[in-house]
């Protein structure tokens, strides 16, 4: 699925301004890596590509078509194909792993699908496969809250992958992970996206993963976006500008992350 | 530094202190005329003249009377009571699940956005607060009337009264319900395109269940307890023979009947126990 | 080596979980469930029930007549300056009582959840259970025995009864909470008064909140005992005019009533939509 | 039809209501041949509702809700039968025993509390508010506070522990209260007592078949106090005889009624 | 605050062994970062040394004392003295900034305080304070449910540094954090440490973070203690063991963040 925002703005209802002026397009099938200091704008910015918030200045499309002007039943067709990992697993803790996975394709099944699926989950076999890749699938009855950390949020990651949809938006998918599950699970979303090819924005903390897996890398300072480059273009220095900012300092010389 | 901040709270005052001292004033200023209308005075209760004819009239209650004639009265009014109000409650159900789950704003896919306010969703919506506003905005006694012109005296009618108002409060109390837990995870099913029974059942359910359950319970014992409306009808049930025996003074009846309430609602309890240790 | 040990690990585990929790899991819920449902029918078997007389073209008829004659609705001076005294004088009856019983009530809820021990919760849950078996009547019977009749009886009456209702109320919803919040305080030292202030109170107030609220609405309807302890009140009104079939002066009272609902409502969503998510 | 379908206002001993009407059930279900079924409730509201719509057969009333039926039936609801007592009835005002009111009148200058029985009551509301106005006491203006205890036991317990400063009751009661040495009615005496009315009487609706009206009075004309085999039947309804009764006979009550303002 | 934990082992009531036979002690004042896979039992360690969990078998010593033999009162002084930041923020969403912020110090304040807080917030300039190390004082006023994932992360670990603690753990303190950021909270906790010659015990994903700013690494795996070395003994190798376990493979090559 391709999108572009234009001139894109949202103030959130407290008054803060927190995107401004963002313009943006992506093609079917590209990987995009978000990054940006804290507060940034980064998950504004995916909340309004996955339809959760409304610009409130500014255009967005996806597929060439504005979601906002789609009929509710349309709207609904378009966010079943949208999915996003969440910063925080929205996930209730008292729900079984299998359960918070096959939430993923609700938009896709009719009701008595997901209502017969609460009492006997239809499709253990593709939640497992979807776990299996994430190196979880031993844990696919448990409930989610005698989950640790980083186990929830790969839940949530298996989520979204069950949800096969065709724009794939992943807010920080490895900020509980260690390094080389990190690595797994990018790498799985990307094949992900190499193999239905589907577009995939991701925002990131750890900028070495982003440089390392992602071809387009975009900053995001202030709301605004600073770059928007190949990864080989992204410069110490664009680093330094685009994490400076917020602290008014430097990053500090030898930063082995940001190597 | 961070631009996208236009306030900037240097001061050490807390900016929602005037807010709040404004509101406490204007609570202490409510409060003193409702004191007055309802003539409050605590001191009453310490009059000794009033704890003596208070006394007196305690004594009345004791023995509870264990008649044999009128524990068999009380077993088939309780029994009577039970059935009635699981029917009515059953039935209530079937008002307020559909309207609670209409209303409630957490499974509102239209609010997401913020809204769009769609004119459809949102006319449906203030249609169901209507109706659940008047299902149970007129008084129980007005529905029983109305239900007797139609079924007569008799246990239908009382069923049917306490499944109309039932219905009205339990629809309310759940969309509250749904409103006041972590929303999120119904947020996220709607966002990926989940209908509003799939956000429901999958988002809402595992977190509200025990909430639902404690509250239906609460209602079912109500239900038990509903003297006024079964009275009207004359349904019969512990609620009728209490209010009878109340008005006519009885004390030991009253006493045996309100040990039999207090048994059931210890029975509700337990209920309610069972049923979330089941959801946990 | 260590790799082989891991798996063993996980095959434990999945052993320990069984080979199909899937269907384990789902039996025992199937089972209440199946109950619930057993004992719902059988209530309708034994009352009896059979709503199908509603559709009748005879009852559809005696059902407008009865409405009909709520039409229209008495607005003569002299009968609007009634409603108006009952209006301010339920208003404060039923706040005060409310207001009172949910104080109390926040009070008893933590020793109702477990938060001071088993043996203060069994006192306070068997505290609770008592004051809501009594039923209003009968609190309303010992108040105006205890205080005289007048508004504050029926405030009495009402408030002990509400405090029973509330306080499981509150303190099931308290149970319900997730309790990560609160434990995390716990765990730095804080007692349970101030854990519950600070971590579970913010996630439950608009539970607790619409819990008042409905009830204060209940309290507004509460006809008989605040007609049986003297003070007037809408409810007692209503009841008064439709004990006289005087249907045109009760249709004003019981659209004063639902206005005074519909007021209780919005109030309720205003203070409710404050505290919500700021999602939209 | 093979069931007779009765039902009782809630004016007088409702607690007992199921067990007193149970020997007369039984007897007139053996007089009529039919099946009785009898239905007590506490709301003489529905029991009007349930007659003018014909979900039961004959009720007993007060005089007043009769009037109340008669106007809601168009004049259909028949009355038919009565105890003697009911042709005679009064009620009695009574204060607290240390209290110094003597007449009626001086109720209005004392101002305080009145405790009347139920707001549809005969006894316990439509005629002593009409004697009181006549008596030049309107209750509306004259009291502090009008309580409705909603049974003429519970009016004496008002006035017995002094929280009520008069109330009103049926006769009958007092009678009943005083003869069983009841501990509250040892605490109040009578201020006076009302003029006679006409009061309960079993009521049929309008369209019931003559035939059965017919067997339902004669049944009833049978029962006799004096007879031992219907003495504990007369003895649960307090009566000593039955008497046939009229519709005309409660024109004067209807006239109290809208002259104390009750209906229009 | 020195603790020590002998032949510790926890299993959670699932039948999950979560840690076993850990040996384990800290002097006042040392920092240790502990690192180990997602599962590995960094969580359940911490818990067990702030008391919330009680082990299984095998003895904790907090202060020479064993916890979970102190009187009710005697075990709330400990847990004021002990301070954790959650992995995930317990905050409740509806609550201030600073109102989550004062809770840290419940423990210590007479209730009377607790409750006036609410009203009227009594250490505005205190948490404020606290708040202005993290870099976020502008959002003292703010509900919670308005900030940002690194900024919430932030609020719990200002709420730790202000319950001014004799034992700082804190649970993946910068898993939201951009690099910059967590720089400036691990030099702040830190700086606490040193300051008050208090324990501080950090359970990291972030292996380069760990190693550049403690001298004490432990690495668990499996719910064993791998290795507890000085910082500059850990080598690559070790690292390779540490995280390859769960997933059957080995790190990668050149993983920059492990540099
Ligand atoms: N619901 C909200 N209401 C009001 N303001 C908000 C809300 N969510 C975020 N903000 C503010 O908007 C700005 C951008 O937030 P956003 O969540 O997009 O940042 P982010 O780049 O995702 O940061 P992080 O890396 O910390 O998650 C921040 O200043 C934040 O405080
Ligand atoms: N409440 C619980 N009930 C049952 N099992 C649990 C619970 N919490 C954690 N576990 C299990 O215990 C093991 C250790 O969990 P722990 O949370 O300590 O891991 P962790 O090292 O913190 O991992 P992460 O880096 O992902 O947070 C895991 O296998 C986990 O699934
Ligand atoms: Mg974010
Ligand atoms: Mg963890």
């Amino acid at each position: 699925m391709d999108f572009s925002v234009q001139q894109l703005s949202f103030q959130h209802t407290n008054g803060v301004q927190a995107l401004k002026n963002i313009t943006l397009s992506a093609k079917a099938g590209e990987c995009i890596a978000v990054i940006g200091a804290s507060g940034s704008g980064k998950t504004s910015l995916l909340s309004i590509l996955v339809t959760a918030l409304k610009p409130t200045g500014g255009s967005v499309a996806l597929n060439g078509k504005n979601p906002w002007s789609l009929s509710s039943g349309e709207l609904k067709r378009l966010r079943s194909r949208i999915g996003l990992v969440h910063q925080a697993p929205p996930i209730p803790s008292r729900q079984r792993v299998i359960t918070a996975i096959l939430a993923g394709r609700l938009g896709q099944w009719p009701l008595w699908k997901s209502i017969v699926s609460l009492i006997y989950p239809l499709d253990i076999a593709g939640a497992r496969a979807c776990l299996e890749r994430l190196d979880l699938s031993d844990r696919l009855f448990e409930r989610c809250d005698c989950l640790s950390g980083g186990q929830l949020q790969r839940v949530g990651v298996a989520r979204a992958l069950y949800q096969a949809p065709d724009l794939l938006l992943a807010d920080e998918p490895i900020s509980a992970m260690d390094p080389v599950l990190s690595d797994l699970i990018i790498s799985e979303l990307m094949n992900e996206a190499k193999e239905r090819k589907i577009t995939l924005v991701a925002s990131l903390h750890a900028v070495d993963v982003a440089l390392r897996w992602f071809p387009r890398i975009i900053g995001v300072r202030n709301g605004e976006i600073a770059f928007d480059l190949p990864a080989e273009k992204v410069t110490q220095d664009l680093l330094k500008q685009l994490y400076s900012s917020e602290m008014g300092m430097l990053p500090m010389q030898n930063h082995p992350t940001i190597a | 530094m961070a631009t996208t901040v236009t306030r900037s709270y240097l001061g050490t005052l807390d900016p929602a202190a005037p807010y709040r001292l404004l509101g406490i004033v204007l609570g202490l200023c409510l409060l003193w005329p409702l004191l007055q209308l309802a003539q409050f005075n605590p001191l009453l209760l310490l009059d000794p003249n009033n704890i003596r004819v208070f006394g007196d009239f305690l004594i009345q209650f004791f023995p509870p009377n264990l008649q044999v004639d009128f524990l068999e009265l009380v077993l088939t009014a309780t029994i009577q009571t039970l059935a009635m109000a699981t029917a009515g409650i059953a039935l209530a159900l079937v008002i307020a699940a559909p309207l609670g789950l209409i209303i409630s704003y957490s499974l509102s896919i239209s609010r997401i956005g913020p809204a769009s306010y769609h004119p459809f969703a949102q006319s449906v919506r203030w249609l169901a607060r209507f109706l659940m506003l008047v299902l149970r905005g007129i008084p129980e006694i007005v529905w029983a009337l109305l239900l007797v012109r139609i079924f007569g005296l008799g246990p239908i009618a009382g069923v049917l009264a306490i499944a109309i108002t039932y219905g009205g409060m339990l629809a309310k109390v759940y969309s509250e319900i749904l409103e006041s837990g972590n929303t999120l995870p119904a947020r996220a099913i709607l966002l990926a395109g989940g209908g509003r029974l799939a956000a429901f059942f999958y988002g809402m359910l595992p977190g509200c269940a025990q909430e639902l359950a404690s509250y239906t319970v609460y209602r079912w014992e109500c239900a038990v307890r509903a003297s006024v409306i079964m009275g009207f009808v004359g349904a019969g049930g512990l609620g009728q023979l209490m209010d009878q025996s109340m008005k006519m003074l009885n004390g030991g009846e009253v006493s045996t009947i309100l040990i039999v309430f207090l048994g059931l609602v210890l029975l509700a309890d337990y209920i309610s126990l069972f049923i979330r240790k089941q959801l946990e | 080596m260590k790799i082989q040990a891991n798996s063993e690990a996980i095959k434990t585990v999945i052993h320990s979980i069984g080979t199909e929790p899937a269907r384990l899991y789902c039996i025992r819920c199937l089972i209440t469930l199946g109950l619930i449902l057993g004992l719902t029918v059988l209530s309708f078997m034994y009352l009896s029930l059979n709503p199908a007389a509603l559709f009748t073209s005879e009852a559809l008829s005696s059902l407008f007549g009865f409405v009909g004659r709520f039409f229209p609705p008495d607005l003569s001076d002299d009968f609007l300056r009634k409603i108006g005294a009952g209006f301010l004088e339920t208003i404060a009856i039923s706040a005060l009582a409310t207001l009172t019983a949910a104080v109390l009530s926040i009070g008893l809820a933590l020793p109702v959840a477990g938060r001071f021990g088993l043996p203060a919760k069994v006192v306070a849950r068997f505290m609770c259970n008592f004051l809501r078996s009594v039923p209003e009547l009968v609190w309303a019977v010992l108040m105006v025995l205890a205080v005289g009749l007048g508004p504050f009886a029926g405030t009495l009456a009402l408030t002990l009864h509400t405090t029973g209702v509330l306080g499981r109320l509150f303190g099931e919803t308290l149970e319900n909470y997730p309790p990560a919040a609160s434990n995390a305080l716990t765990l730095s030292g804080a007692g349970p008064i101030d854990a519950f202030l600070y971590a579970t109170f913010p996630g439950i107030a608009p539970q607790l909140l619409s819990y008042s609220l409905y009830r204060w609405e209940m309290n507004i309807r509460m006809a008989t005992i605040l007609g049986f302890v003297g003070a007037g009140g809408l409810g007692q009104m209503l009841f008064y005019e439709l004990s006289l079939l005087r249907e045109p002066k009760a249709s004003t009272v019981i659209i004063a009533m639902l206005l005074l609902v519909f007021l209780v409502d919005a109030i309720s969503n205003r203070l409710r939509r404050i505290q919500m998510h700021n999602l939209g | 039809q093979n069931v007779l379908r009765i039902s009782a206002i809630p004016d007088e001993a409702p607690t007992e209501l199921q067990r007193k009407f149970k020997p007369l059930g039984d007897y007139l279900a053996a007089e009529t041949g039919m099946k009785v079924e009898f239905t007590p409730v506490t709301d003489y509201a529905a029991v009007v509702e349930s007659l003018a719509t014909k979900k039961i057969d004959m009720a007993w009333l007060g005089g007043f809700t009769y009037v109340q039926t008669k106007i809601r039936t168009n004049g259909t609801a028949l009355p038919i039968i009565q105890r003697v007592e009911d042709e005679k009835f009064r009620s009695v005002f009574i204060v607290p025993a240390d209290s110094t009111v003597k007449t009626l009148p001086e109720l209005k200058l004392k101002g305080g509390t009145i405790a009347f029985g139920s707001p549809s009551s005969t006894s316990g509301h439509l005629m002593p508010r009409y004697f009181l106005m006549q008596a030049g006491v309107n209750p509306d203006k004259d009291f502090k506070n009008i309580a409705f205890s909603g049974a003429h036991d519970a009016t004496v317990a008002f006035v017995a522990s002094g929280k009520a400063d008069v109330g009103a009751l049926n006769i009958s009661v007092w009678d009943k209260l005083l003869e069983s040495k009841n501990p509250n009615a040892l605490k109040v005496k009578v201020l006076s007592t009302t003029p006679t009315y006409f009061d309960y009487n079993w009521t049929v609706r309008g369209d019931l078949d003559p035939a059965l009206v017919k067997k339902i009075s004669n049944a009833f004309l049978k029962l006799e106090a004096s007879n031992p085999s219907y003495k504990e039947l007369m003895d649960l309804q307090r009566a000593t005889k039955y008497v046939t009764t009229k519709s005309s006979n409660y024109d004067d009550i209807e006239k109290a009624a809208q002259s104390a303002g009750l209906i229009k």
